[in-house]
Order: structure tokens, then sequence, then C-alpha cells
């Protein structure tokens, strides 16, 4: 298949501007000087995600990126930022001073994963592509072979609720108890 | 008139029984000593004699077996040998404990425990009142007992442990005071001046033991009279290594340093240890293995007899010039010790046996003697003593005893047994060496001469006013004076005593063939040669030193140049020898360390901290860019390998994060592109 | 009960330490008591479980390659390796000495602690140290040996890491001072690690070797000596690099000279438990290394080794007795003895001839017990004195009469006085070393023994002059207002054991022959054809 | 549509969330770094998953766990980021060198 193939398939092209914003969105999320605007660019670069989920024919996965992701974790992220007191405007010690490592690094894991998928399947096409994946198959797999990695996942959540709980809950300085008791 | 005398035994001269229940029981002998000890060291404190009622205990028990066994070996001869196993190896090689009984053990266990029991007796009163006496009497019970397992062993490896634990005894009595550091100093030099000789001893031990693949003594005398080849293709260097060991622990000439220093112990522990027993050991190794010696050996005898003839000589000039008491009598006992070694050496097994026989209570004898003049007057030197004959008469009979013992004069022990030495020597042909020894007489009795007529002569220059010893420790005193002036009648040649023989027909009762040297009857002119250079040499000591001079300068009138300082300084033997261990032992081992510490270790840290090094240049290169980053790897470089190192353990995660990638992605190229 | 102790039995004894440590894990560190009856019970139970093990040893079925108390489990199919655990002659002397110390340390430390304290993590690291001796001195799978042999690692890591000397020191080579515990507790466990790199690298090879001559890749000792005797492995170029491979992991561990520089430094940082345990067991797992695998698997390899194998030891013996001669620090001195004690060993096991090998075995154990008491009291003395600096001492068995007189006594142990335990190994090490196995240069060996001879003195020397500075002379002034307290039962609950052996094995060594002989000596017969 | 299209969107956020890893400084913004390596994974097998097509939709089920799983990380992560930003007054990482010998 040549260039001149894959652009003429319009797929390709809803392919390519979403493959586009998750990449800008993610470079923005790693770069961005104010860490709302990171929180919120991962939203961008999740939902471009989910975007190509969709062509993927995984709607189910999609949605649940949606919802779990842009829903719950973004909307967490945006609580810690707010908690922790992070500042809020543009901040120029975000970063470390050292960024070469780290991008030779990064450069150096894209070009080998690249490398890599060319070197495996070269432009071997997707089987699937336009056939929705049925749900119920998803659903039988996650609770028929799959059901038991899926009650730990649920174990590893419950640990996660009450772990986080048991981290994050502060004790009352004794000033503060005297306050409950008195309200 | 050479006699090879075989096997006694086997030819009928002395009919050798078992010795019944005594033999087969003397290994109790052994034992109590070590009991003692360890009752003296649990319970020693409780007593009113802090243990040493204990030690004189076990050793009467033990004087009456040796005393039972010595009057049987007398009558009729007692020849036994018991063993027990401690320990094996597949290719043959055996370990046993156990006690040999005949003639030459007898002898040694009669002599050990008798003399040891009285000077345990002597010590009781000796020591009163003394700091720590427990240990005393606990560190000399540990002595009788090890010597006992030493002249009791059946085997070289016994041998070696008894030998080494009355090293260890003397190492602790030696240093009894040890607040005082010279003591402990003194201790130090004996222990190791005699592992020096150990090492001959053990390696001697080893090269016949495995030569043989048995380290059995009687044993070793038997392959040694049916000239075993393998024994004789190590004999003359393993003869020569059990010297060596001898002479450590008999003080030759020149490991003989150790043993004037090793005055620094009580008398009592000096009289029975430095004087009687211990010291001796060397000259019991020689006649034990003297087989070997005798059949493959016989080369190495010039050698020895002249060492014993250095000794002799050269050492008892030494007493000439001392004021210590205690020294006086030490380099005594090394010269007669180096009469003893010559006899053996030159081949006359029974006259050196008999010297160390005699010479045993003589030695003792004066060494007490001498422990109550210093009881008496709280002073070692003699320049502090005199005229002390009035004040403690039975101190000064029994020291004129011992002395003309010592001196031998006739018919005191100590003329026949040095008679028979001389009669030895010149019989085997060594008339060199005899004429040195009567030299070596006649100085003995001129320094016995000083030394009395120092002590007891003249007038009393000391503090105080001293008076005899309590009876504890003046009868036994006489307890020795007694076999010293009679015990020379044991064994006059040719002269068998009615219904128990001689001595040298005692001691011949033993397992193995023999190659005994020695006289058939006395040698008059020879005899007559002895007396007149001992007598000549008290005449010439009372002369000199009779006359009571008043000071120290005065007295030492022999102050002849060269020799006087030479003698003083005692050949410098010791100074060069402590020179050179001081010269070469600290550099060396401060070298050593130095080199462990900057060079071993140094080429550690540095190859460490160069990797570290190169670790913190790779990353700082590459993160500070270029030049930049050489740059601070250079100084970093400069600023020392330990602080580079901190640099690489930033503690930052984010960097290990990214030494992980980077390590991921190597080893994911690896994989792909080079495997 | 009994075929089921015939086959578990050297489980028990292996794990049992270390299910003491997990029921420890659940204690709360506050119930002291707790723990250290815990301790104390999970190491007892291990010991007396050794002690049955002997009574139930057939000490006439101990020859060439035959073990007892056999299991033989599948563990790792996929690379062969198999839990195959067993005690033979030579092993078992060691198993037992090592189960033996454990537990005396235990009740060492029921009252004296290193700070910072925690007993609870202390015993733990303990425990699983035990765990790992014991498994070392038992595993019959390379895998499973080298498992256990570096499972002793860390815990020790720690000990020295956490309770260890605190004092800055300036290395040589630095610029600034370290505590001398990171210095210590990191050589340690650099350089085992580094020997023990190589050693698994020549077990790899050994395993793939293995399939190749036999067609079955075995990790499995027995098995690999059998194919050693054969000549399996008589490659020249590999038997030496494996063998090299396997010297380099031994000899650091045991260890000889010029890689010893890590003991005397582990040993002087490390907490009083710590040089104990080091010196009384960790040194000889690699001597074990040497006579249970190198010696066996490659012996044409192990013949043209053992004279540079005679002269490092050698050269251990009179470089270790020097440098004891210059140390101002207590416990670095006893350190630098193990060098010279340990070239013995070496000496010995490079004979190759069942003399020379038995005479390291008795070794190893009587070093085991007299240094491992040596560091007792040093540790207790620098308890009570705060300091270890020799200059400092002195007059000590004044002040502390029965501290003093057992350190005499193992003083006088150490140097190998005949009669003790420590004589036998020096003895038949010398023995072995004027007639080693034939085909062996004798100029080689009998020098060794002279200047191993010659050795002994130095020895007598620096025990002396350490007795010398320690023990004797008067008190200096600073200590006379200091109530100092002599031992304490606890102290002496765990030495008197101790002095008792070393008389015991130094009168009647058999105790110790009587297990080792015919394994030693049917071992040399097959594999050296002596 | 070929499959290597989107191995390589999946590996560009994959670098990018190393890059992000290794540089920022922030904890919250560390954590943000992983779940767009997390994304990327979750690419990745939603990819093969419509290229191979299993019987039993192996790929998006592993991608749920996968997004359940981060969801967890996510919540405990934040609540440590929560204790150490309330014990030190800070959430930058290069505070935080207990590391450190």
């Amino acid at each position: 298949m040549t260039l001149g193939d894959w652009i003429s398939q319009p797929v390709n092209w809803v392919f390519s501007a979403l493959g586009l914003a998750v990449v800008f969105s993610g470079f923005r999320v790693v770069t961005a000087k104010n860490v709302v605007h990171a929180a919120l660019y991962l939203v961008g670069a999740l939902a471009g995600t989910a975007g190509l989920f969709l062509l993927l024919s995984a709607e189910f996965v999609a949605w649940s990126l949606v919802l779990v992701y842009i829903g719950a974790v973004v909307v967490l992220f945006l609580f810690g930022i707010m908690i922790t007191r992070a500042p809020t405007g543009l901040d120029p010690a975000l970063d470390t001073n050292r960024k070469l490592v780290p991008g030779v690094l990064a450069a150096a894991v894209f070009a080998l994963m690249t490398w890599a998928a060319f070197d495996a399947f070269g432009v071997e096409q997707i089987t699937s592509a336009g056939v929705a994946t049925d749900n119920a198959l998803l659903g039988e797999s996650l609770l028929g072979r799959f059901v038991i990695p899926f009650e730990v996942v649920s174990f590893v959540l419950l640990g996660a609720l009450i772990g986080g709980i048991t981290i994050a809950r502060r004790d009352l300085t004794p000033v503060e108890e005297e306050e409950r008791a008195a309200v | 008139m050479v006699t090879a005398m075989v096997m006694a035994v086997a030819e009928g001269v002395v009919q050798a029984g078992d010795g019944g229940f005594f033999a087969d029981t003397a290994g109790i002998m052994l034992i109590l000593p070590f009991v003692a000890f360890a009752l003296i060291m649990t319970v020693g404190k409780r007593l009113p004699y802090h243990g040493g009622e204990i030690a004189v205990a076990a050793l009467a028990v033990n004087t009456v077996w040796a005393t039972v066994l010595f009057v049987m070996n007398m009558t009729g001869g007692v020849l036994d040998q018991t063993t027990f196993e401690i320990g094996s190896i597949g290719s043959g090689l055996v370990f046993e404990l156990g006690w040999v009984v005949d003639g030459l053990s007898i002898m040694m266990y009669f002599l050990v425990n008798f003399v040891g029991l009285v000077v345990f007796v002597y010590a009781l009163g000796y020591m009163h009142g003394d700091r720590r006496l427990e240990w005393f009497f606990a560190a000399f019970s540990l002595f009788a007992g090890s010597m006992l397992v030493l002249v009791g062993a059946p085997n070289l490896i016994q041998l070696i442990i008894g030998w080494e634990g009355v090293g260890l005894a003397s190492y602790f009595l030696i240093g009894f005071y040890w607040e005082d550091l010279d003591n402990v100093r003194a201790g130090n030099k004996a222990f190791l001046t005699n592992k020096v000789g150990d090492v001959g001893l053990i390696l001697g031990a080893i090269l016949v033991g495995v030569s043989l693949g048995t380290f059995d003594l009687a044993e070793l005398g038997a392959a040694a009279a049916a000239h075993d080849e393998a024994l004789g293709a190590v004999a003359v260097a393993g003869g020569l290594l059990l010297f060596f060991g001898a002479m450590g622990k008999s003080a030759q000439f020149p490991l003989h340093i150790w043993l004037p220093d090793a005055m620094a112990g009580p008398t009592p522990v000096s009289a029975l240890m430095h004087a009687a027993t211990m010291v001796t050991a060397g000259v019991y190794l020689m006649a034990r293995v003297f087989p070997l010696f005798e059949y493959l050996a016989a080369d190495t005898r010039q050698l020895m007899v002249v060492i014993g003839a250095i000794t002799l000589l050269g050492i008892g000039l030494l007493a000439l010039v001392v004021d210590d008491i205690k020294r006086v009598l030490a380099f005594s006992t090394v010269s007669q010790l180096g009469y003893m070694m010559t006899a053996v050496a030159a081949g006359g097994y029974t006259a050196g046996l008999f010297h160390l026989f005699t010479h045993a209570f003589f030695k003792a004898l004066l060494f007490l003697g001498a422990g109550s003049v210093i009881h008496a007057v709280h002073s070692n030197n003699m320049s502090d003593m005199g005229g002390l004959r009035k004040e403690m008469p039975t101190t000064y009979w029994t020291f004129v005893v011992g002395s003309l013992a010592l001196a031998g004069i006739f018919p005191l022990a100590g003329f026949w047994s040095k008679d028979e030495i001389l009669a030895t020597l010149g019989q085997e042909g060594y008339i060199t060496v005899m004429w040195v020894a009567v030299a070596g007489a006649f100085v003995t009795a001129f320094y016995m001469a000083r030394c009395i007529a120092l002590t007891f002569h003249g007038t009393y220059k000391g503090h105080g006013h001293p008076h005899e010893s309590p009876p504890i420790m003046t009868r036994p005193l006489v307890a020795l004076a007694i076999p010293s002036a009679l015990f020379g009648l044991l064994n006059i040649p040719g002269v068998s005593l009615p219904g128990i023989g001689s001595f040298t027909e005692w001691l011949a009762v033993r397992e193995v063939v023999m190659g005994d040297h020695h006289a058939e009857a006395i040698d008059f002119g020879l005899a007559a040669i002895g007396l007149a250079a001992a007598l000549a040499g008290l005449a010439l000591g009372w002369l000199v030193y009779g006359k009571d001079a008043v000071t120290q300068m005065e007295r030492d009138r022999f102050q002849v140049p060269l020799l006087y300082p030479l003698l003083r300084r005692k050949y410098y033997v010791d100074d060069l020898a402590l020179g050179v261990v001081g010269a070469t032992t600290g550099p060396l081992a401060r070298f050593v360390n130095w080199t462990n510490n900057y060079v071993i270790d140094g080429v550690i840290n540095i190859v460490g901290g160069a990797v570290k090094w190169l670790g913190g240049l790779v990353y700082n290169g590459l993160d500070q860019r270029g030049v930049d980053g050489v740059f601070n790897g250079l100084s970093a470089m400069t600023d020392g390998a330990g602080s580079v190192l901190r640099r690489w353990q930033t503690g930052r995660v984010q960097q290990y994060a990214s030494a992980f990638v980077a390590g991921a992605i190597i080893l994911v190229v690896l994989f792909v592109f080079v495997v | 009960m009994m075929e089921w102790f015939d086959s578990w039995g050297l489980t028990v004894i292996v794990f049992l330490p270390l299910l003491g440590a997990l029921v420890m894990g659940f204690i709360p560190s506050g119930n002291e008591d707790g723990l250290k009856r815990t301790a104390l019970v999970a190491s007892g139970l291990a010991f007396l479980a050794s002690i049955y093990l002997v009574l139930q040893f057939d000490f006439g079925a101990s020859g060439y390659n035959q073990y007892q108390f056999e299991v033989t489990e599948t563990w790792i199919g996929a690379i062969n390796a198999s839990y195959h655990l067993g005690v033979d002659g030579i092993s078992l002397p060691l198993l037992v000495l090592s189960t033996f110390i454990v537990v005396l340390s235990v009740i060492y430390s029921w009252n004296h602690w290193d700070e910072p304290y925690n007993p609870k993590a202390f015993l733990i690291l303990m425990m699983i140290l035990a765990t790992g001796m014991n498994g070392t001195f038992v595993a019959l799978d390379l895998v499973l040996f080298f498992i256990f042999f570096e499972v002793v690692l860390l815990p020790m890591y720690f000990m020295i890491g956490i309770w260890g000397d605190k004092t800055p020191r300036r290395i040589p080579g630095f610029r600034k001072e370290y505590e001398t515990r990171l210095y210590a507790a990191i050589k340690f466990f650099l350089f085992t690690l580094f020997g023990s790199a190589f050693m698994l690298l020549g077990f790899l090879a050994l395993y793939f070797e293995s399939g190749d001559v036999s067609g079955v890749r075995t990790f499995d000792i027995p098995t690999l000596t059998e194919l050693g005797a054969t000549g399996a492995f008589t490659d020249p170029t590999f038997a030496f690099l494996v063998f090299g491979a396997l010297f380099l992991g031994f000899a650091v561990k045991v260890p000889m000279w010029p890689l010893h520089t890590w003991l005397p430094d582990a040993h002087t940082a490390a907490p009083t438990v710590g040089s104990v345990l080091l010196a009384a067991i960790l040194l000889k797992l690699g001597s074990y290394g040497f006579v249970r695998i190198s010696l066996p698997i490659l012996p044409d390899e192990a013949m043209s080794w053992a004279p540079a194998i005679a002269i490092l030891a050698v050269i251990g013996i009179i470089y270790g007795s020097l440098a004891c001669l210059a140390q101002t620090d207590m416990k670095r001195l006893i350190a630098f003895s193990s060098v010279g004690h340990m070239g013995f060993v070496m000496l010995g096991i490079a004979t190759l001839t069942d003399v020379g090998i038995n005479a390291a075995i008795i070794g190893m154990v009587a070093h085991g017990l007299i240094t491992g008491l040596l560091f007792f009291l040093a540790g207790s003395m620098s308890h009570r004195y705060h300091t270890r600096e020799m200059s400092r001492l002195g007059g000590n068995i004044k002040l502390l009469p029965i501290i003093g007189g057992i350190l005499a006594f193992t003083a006088m142990a150490s140097l190998g006085l005949p009669g003790l335990a420590g004589f036998w190994g020096e003895f038949m090490s010398l023995v072995g070393s004027y007639n080693p196995l034939s085909g062996l240069p004798l100029g080689v060996f009998r020098t060794s023994m002279v200047l191993g001879a010659v050795g002994t003195v130095l020895t007598a020397g620096y025990m002396l002059w350490m007795l010398q500075r320690v023990n004797l002379g008067e008190p200096s002034a600073e200590w006379t207002d200091h109530d100092l307290g002599d031992a304490d039962r606890y102290e002496l609950a765990s030495w008197v054991p101790l002095i008792v052996l070393i008389v015991v094995i130094g009168l009647y060594p058999r105790l110790v022959f009587n297990s080792t002989t015919e394994a030693v000596t049917s071992m040399v017969e097959m594999v050296f054809g002596s | 549509m070929t499959l290597t299209q989107f191995l390589v969107i999946g590996a560009a956020l994959f670098a990018l969330g190393v890059y992000g890893l290794l540089v920022r400084r922030n904890l919250v913004l560390i954590l943000l770094s992983v779940e767009l390596m997390l994304a990327a994974v979750n690419i990745n097998l939603v990819a093969f998953e419509a290229f191979l097509v299993t019987t039993q939709a192996i790929g998006q089920v592993f991608a749920i766990f996968v997004i359940t799983v981060a969801a967890a990380e996510v919540g405990i992560g934040l609540a440590i980021v929560l204790m150490i930003f309330r014990n030190r007054r800070s959430a930058n990482v290069d505070d935080l060198s207990l590391m450190r010998w």
C-alpha cells in the first residue's frame, strides 16, 4: 500500500486529525507551564484516544474511557491540584532544568517502538474495521474467562478506595478536635 | 669400651613385668593435676590455703604412685603402654593419647612428682599471703599435669601437647605479677623463644611421623633400630629439627635467652620449672628419640655436641658477673643443660639422663634456698645479702650441700653424674669437648663459691633483720638435700647395687632397641681431673670473694677489659635477637598494614571511585551539554572520587528513573539488534 | 516419625529459623520477650533437630558422593533445578556448628544490643541469616546453593549497615570521612557480589556443559560430581575458566589474600553478633564451597590450581599475622587473625589429600568456635569500655577477671595451643603439605609448610602482644571510677559451651574426624585416585 | 487503516509520557504523565484487538482492566501526594531526597 492509497481512504483523514490532536494534547500535557492547563490538555488527549477507539470499533472501551477518565479521574486531578495549592498561574519551576537526557531518552523510546511497529507489521490492514464489537461478547468474556481477574481488579479498586482514604485522612489537631466537639 | 646396649628386656638383663595395677592406672597421675587445676579454679578461693592444699594433695597421691612404680622398676623392671585413640584419618594417621610406663618415663614421673611435691609444700610457705594464690596453685598444677603428659607421652603428638602445655604454664607463671609489664614481657619472650623452637619440634615430628606412618615413639625407636629406609631418608633433617625444638625448651645457645628473664616468676616456679623439670624436657625428648640419632642420624651429633659445649661453658661464664642470685642459678641451669645435651648428643643416654636426675634435686634445692634468702631479705641481689649463715643455718647448710653437689665434689650426686658425662665424652672421642666440660666444671665451682661467699659470708648489707624461714620452707630444703647428697651412689659405673641394680639398668627398661654408650667402670684418672677442676674453682672463688668486699664494684674484681662487658651484656645475643626482631617485625608489620590499607584497599577504592566517577562524568557530561560537562567532570575528578560518587547518588528519583529507562532501552537494543 | 525425618529433617533444620522470623513478624516490636523467646525457640529447635540428625546419622555410610537425609523434589522444572538437600560427613559438622552458633548468638543478644536497638528487626535478620547458612551447607543443587549463598548476604549487609560502628573514618583514596559501617557494609556487599557473580557464571557453564557431555543439563551436585570424576569437564580452557570463576566466588568469601580486605572492615564495623556469625560461619561458606563443588567436579583443574592456592594461603598466613602486629584496634586485630587462620584451612585444602582436607574441616570448626568466642569477648569489652583501642585498655583481667580469663584462654586456643581445638587444623594442614597429593610440586608445598610453621610463631606473637596490651598491666586510670560489671549470665551461657567444645575437640578431635574422615578419604580416593 | 499507524500514535504518546515523567517536578504532573503512558498502552491493546479479532475480545477486556487499575492508581497516588504535601508543604519531587545517603 502506498501513501497515496492510504490517503485516499477517508477514514485515515479522520485518523490523522484525531492522532494529531492526541499527540499535540499529549505534548502540551508534559510541557504546559500551568498545572491546570496540563490537566485540561490531558482531557483533550484522552478524548482523542476515545475517538481512536471508536475508529477501531471498540465502542464500549471508548465510552468507558470518557466516563471514567474524563468524568472522574481528571476531576480528581483537578481536586488534587487545588488541594496541594499548586500554583495555577505560570510556573517556570514546574520542570527540572535538565531536559536533554529525558528528551533523548523519550526520543529513543519513540524511535525504538516505531521501528519495531514498522518492522513487525509494516502496512498490514486492520481486519475488523467498521464492525462494532459486540458488547455481549465483551460482557461474557469479562465475566467468563476473565472473571477472576475481574474480581481481583474489583478488590484492587476497593483497596485503593480504603487506602486512599486512610492515607489522605488527616489526624485532627487538638484544636480542631475541640472545635469539632464544640459543634 | 663401647657397648651398644640392646633392648634390656630382650636380653634378659632385667626381667620386666607389666607393672600390674599401678602401671595400668598410671594415667591417674597425668589427670590428677588437671583435676586439681579445675578444683582450684572453682573452689580455691574459699579454702584456707587458697587451693594450695588441693595441689599438694594431688601431687602427694602422684608421688606415692610414682614411687611405687619407681621401686617396682628398680626391683623388676616395668614396661607397659596404654593408649586411647582420639581420632584417626583415613590414610592411616592415628592420633592417640595415653601413657608409657618404662624406665625413662618412670624416672621422670618420680622426679616431677617428688620434686614437685616438695616445691609445692615449700610454696605454701613462700607464697603465703601473696596475691592471687589460687591462680598460682592452679597454674602450678597445670604445669605439673602438662609435664606429666609430656613425659608419659607414647607418641609425638601427646608430647607436643604436653610440651606446649608446660610452655603455657611457664608463660602464666613468669608473668605471675602481671601488673608489672616487664614480667609480662619476660613471659612473652619465654613463650615466643620456645615457640621458635617448637617450629622445629612440630616440623620434625611431621617429617618423622609422616615418613613412618605413625607418631608412636616406640615404633619410631624400633624403626630406627631396624634402619628403616623411609625414616632414614628424613632422619638427619628430622633429627636436626627435633633437636632445634629441644634447644628451645632446654635453653641451648642461642635460644637460651629466655631462661634468665624467666626468673621474673616467683622462686618456687623457677625451682620446679626453670631448673628441675620443664627445661629438661628438651633433654628428655632427645633421650626419647635417642635411637634415631644412634642408628640413622649420627651425622648430626657433631653439631649437637658443639652446641651443648658452647652452652655449658659460654653461658656458665655469664654466671660470674651477675648480682641477682636467681640469675646466677639460671645461668648455671643453662650451663648444666648444656652438659646434659652434650652427653646425650655424644651418645651417653644414661650419662645425660643421670645428670638430669641429680641436677633436678640439687638445682631445685639451690633455688629453694635462694628463695628462702630472698624471702628473708626482700631482694634478689647478692649485694643486699651477706653474712646470712648465722641467721639462716638450715638454709645455709642445705645451700652448701646443693652447691657442692652442683660443683661436683665427691661424693655428692653431681660428682658422679658429671664424671659420667666426662667419661662418655672421652670414650666417644670428643676429647676437645671433654676438656671444655672440665673447664665448665671449674667455672661451675667458681661461681658457686662466689655465690655462697657473697650471700652467706661477710657482713649483712641489706635492710631489716633477716631470720630463718619457717619450717614449712626449711623442711623441703632438707628433703631435697638428702637426695642431692646421696643419689649419685645409684649409678657408680660398674657397680650394681644388691637387689636393685643401677640407674643405668632402670633406664634401660624400654620397649625399643637402644644404643646407649656408657662407661662400664670408673675411670679414676678422669674422675680425679674433674674433681681437681671443681676444687680449684671452689678455692679460687673463695680466695677472690671470701674476704667480702664492701661494695659491688670491688667485689667484681674480675672486670677484665673486653671480657667483662661481653659477659655483662650476655655476649650481646639478647640485644642481637631483640634488635633483629624489633627492627624487622615492627616495620614489617606496619608495612604490611600500610599495604593493606593503601595498596590493596587503595586499588579497590580507586576502582570503585573511578567507576562512580565515570558514571558521574557520563551523566553530567550529557546533562550539561558537552564542554561544560567535561569541565565539570574534570573538576569533579580533582574534587576527589568520593564527592563525585555522591553526585551520582543524588537521591533524585527522576535521575534514577532516567537511568532505568536508559537501561531498558539499552537492553532492548541489545536483545533486538545484537543477540 | 523416623521416616518422615529421614527426608524432611534437613528442610526442618533449614527453614525453622525462617518460620521463626515469620512468626516474629507478627509479634509487635514492643513485646521483646516474646520476640527473643520465639527466636530462641526457632533456633533452639533447629539445633536440637541437627543434634538428632547427628544421632541418626549413619557414620558407616558416608562415603564418596553418598548423602543421607536426602530429599529431591522438582523445583524449577524448566531448567532442571531441583530442591535437593542432603548431608554427608563433610557438611555435618559445619551444619551443627551453624545451628549451634546461632543459638548462642540469640542467647547473647538477650541483653546486648547495638544502637539503634530494634531487637525485632535484628533477630529477624539473624533468623534469615541462619536459614541461608544452614541451607548452604546442605544444598545439593547449584541453584539452591547459590540462592542460600546469596540469602546470607542481605541480612549481613543490613546488620553491618544499620547496627554497625558509626565512627567516622577516613578511607584511603577518598577525601571525606565516611561512617565506618557504611563503607564496610558496601564493601562487604560489593566484594561478595563480585565474587558470586563469577560463581554464578561458573555454575551456568557447568550446567550447559553437563548437557553437552551427558545429554541432560543439570545443576545437581552429586550428578556433576560423578561426571567430574569420569573426566567430563577436562577441556582445558573450559575447566580453567570455570574453576577460576568458582575460585573467585569462594576465595572472596574465605577470604584469601588479596581478596580479603573487606573482612577487617566488615568485622570491625559489624555489631558483635554480626561479627561472630560472620567469622564463625560465613567464612566457612567459601572454604566449604571449595570442598563440596570445586574439587570434586573439576579435579584435574584443582590439581593445576593447587600450588597457586597454597601460595596464596601461605601469603595469607604470614600477611595476616604481620598485619595483626600493626593494629591498634582490638577487633580489627582479631579480624586479621581470621585471614591467617583461614590461610591454614586453604593450605589444607590445597594439598588435595585426605589429611589436608580433614585438617581444613576441623580447622573450620575450630576457627568458628574460637574466633566466634573472641568476637563475643571483644564485643562485650567494647560494650563496657566503649572503646576498642588497645592503648586505652590494659589490666582488663584485673577489672573484669572472668572476661579477662576467658580472653586469655581463647587467645591461647587461637594461637593453636596443642590440646585445644585450634591445634589440629594447623598441625594437620602442615602434615598434609609435607606430603601433598602426588603430582603436585613438592617444593612449593614443603616451603609452604615451613612458612606456615613460622606463621604459628607470628600468631603466638600477636596474640601474646594483644594479651599484654589488653589484659595485663595496671588498668588505665580512666576506668577507676567505672563500675564495668563482669560477665553476666547471658554472656556466660553463650560462652561456656564454646569453651567446653574448644577443650573437648582439642582433646578428642574424633568428634569431628569421625564424621569427616570417611567422606573425605573416599572422595580423595575416587576423585584424585590416590 | 493499518495497524502500524495506531502503534505509532501509541509510541508517541508513550514517549511523551516518559519525557513528562522525567522532567516534571510536580508530583501531580508526574501522575498526569503516567496517565498518558497508560493511555498509550490502551491504544496499542485496542489496536491489536482490532487487528487480530480474538474470539473473546481480549484486547478490549485488558484495556478495561488497565483503565480500572489506572483509576485506582490515581486515587492512591493523589492520596500520597496529598500526604506528602501536608507533611512537607511541597509537592516537588526534588524536595524528596530521603533516599540520599
